[in-house]
């Protein structure tokens, strides 16, 4: 197994991709020179999310995503 | 009673809310708010379609954590949310709300609360098709500054960050 | 559309709301809200009918009136106001408030905003049979607070004093 | 015809009638003296209305109702 990394909404556009496999593991750094440069710049801002194993990040930073986790990238929502 | 239900299709409201409101006899008054898919007859917005997509892991479960918010906060005797996600059309119903409970502003402002969560705060996300496309949807400066009524801190989300 | 009523005889909201949602294509969203008599299965109020009386002269005009103001300052699309008079059992419906518009807000609080008005500011008044006989019921403190909400000047009523 | 003064609520239980009927005009210290002290009493507390021909007065010691009128004493309501 590796870290499969999903893309929602807008970023799915963007990434051109639903979701992307990488090696396990998967820290901050790695996730942003793994997405490319236009959905990283997202990923830097604070609106931008991202969950692990179905939780969100308090501190995005602060990923250590291992073998078989499912890393989240959540824009900004709007529901209703 | 909390009912929470994500929807892949269609709903009739008023389908869901006589069951709601007969199964809490005794009730002081019910509150509903329905939003529709906006556009069409005599809407010139140009709107074709909406589409909300989710992230299933996370979507389920913090709609559960509002509803068991709401009430405790509003002092419900019963809850219900349910959420459509997929493909709709101009007209079809996105979002239902209703809350019972002994006295009415207990009622009204749960669903007030939790639709402003739901606008803001909740894991979807919009786009809309017209005719040059899709185009997604961002939450609106209101939908903020009506979330934030809800906090004393102000901040601008109030989702559950889990235990990370 | 502005759909206000007087009614003696039960009503099922459903069958109002639908058509009222129905009535409105391109609407945003619904709000409604229901009022029911409490008491019975579950609640030891001790209630087992009430009654609610009018003038009516005045009622169904003030209520029509109430109606204009709400639709004017929530930029409505449609709203439906029914209300009961006469004698009504534990469980059956006292009042309903429907409120369509394109965005959420105006629908909410408008619903808000009429039953307030509707609870202390119209022509009704309110007697529960208990074991001991019939009790008038006064509005509550709360009720007057509620009201107040609406209006910069914080009076106590809201009616419309006519031309006298 | 005559003036007809109608008792709204529990002003109603307390006047022991729905309506009485009394000679025109009827001003605000002829309808005092008509209704009974206990109701007299209510009428003069501020959030005891008064309507006469289907029009609430801004001020109850203005009454001036004359032949065919209706007066109504309403008390504070509880709708909803």
């Amino acid at each position: 197994m590796a870290v499969k990394i999903v893309f929602l909404g807008p970023l799915r556009d963007m990434a051109g991709a639903e979701s992307q496999e990488v090696e396990a593991p998967l820290d901050w750094a790695g996730l942003l020179a793994t997405v490319g440069d236009e959905v990283a710049a997202q990923l830097s801002e604070e609106r931008v999310n991202i969950a692990c194993a179905g939780r969100v990040l308090a501190d995005k930073s602060a990923l250590q995503a291992k073998d078989g986790d499912e890393v989240a990238l959540l824009p900004p929502v709007s529901g209703g | 009673m909390k009912d929470v239900r994500l929807l892949t299709e269609m709903f009739i409201p008023g389908a869901l809310v006589g069951p709601f409101t007969q199964a809490h006899p005794g009730l002081g008054g019910v509150c509903t708010f329905v939003g529709e898919v906006r556009g069409g007859e005599g809407q010139d917005t140009g709107v074709e379609a909406l589409e909300l997509s989710h992230y299933e892991p996370l979507t389920l479960r913090s709609m559960e954590e509002l509803a068991d918010k709401a009430i405790e906060r509003f002092d419900l005797m019963g809850l219900l949310i349910v959420h459509r996600v997929g493909e709709m059309r101009v007209g079809e119903p996105i979002v239902l709300v209703s809350a019972a409970a002994l006295h009415r502003r207990g009622a009204i402002d749960a669903v007030d609360f939790c639709m402003d969560h739901l606008k803001s705060a909740a894991w979807f996300w919009k786009r809309e098709k017209r005719e040059e496309g899709w185009r997604w949807i961002e939450p609106h400066a209101g939908d903020y500054a009506d979330l934030a009524r809800w906090s004393k801190k102000n901040r601008q989300f109030d989702l559950d960050q889990g235990s990370s």
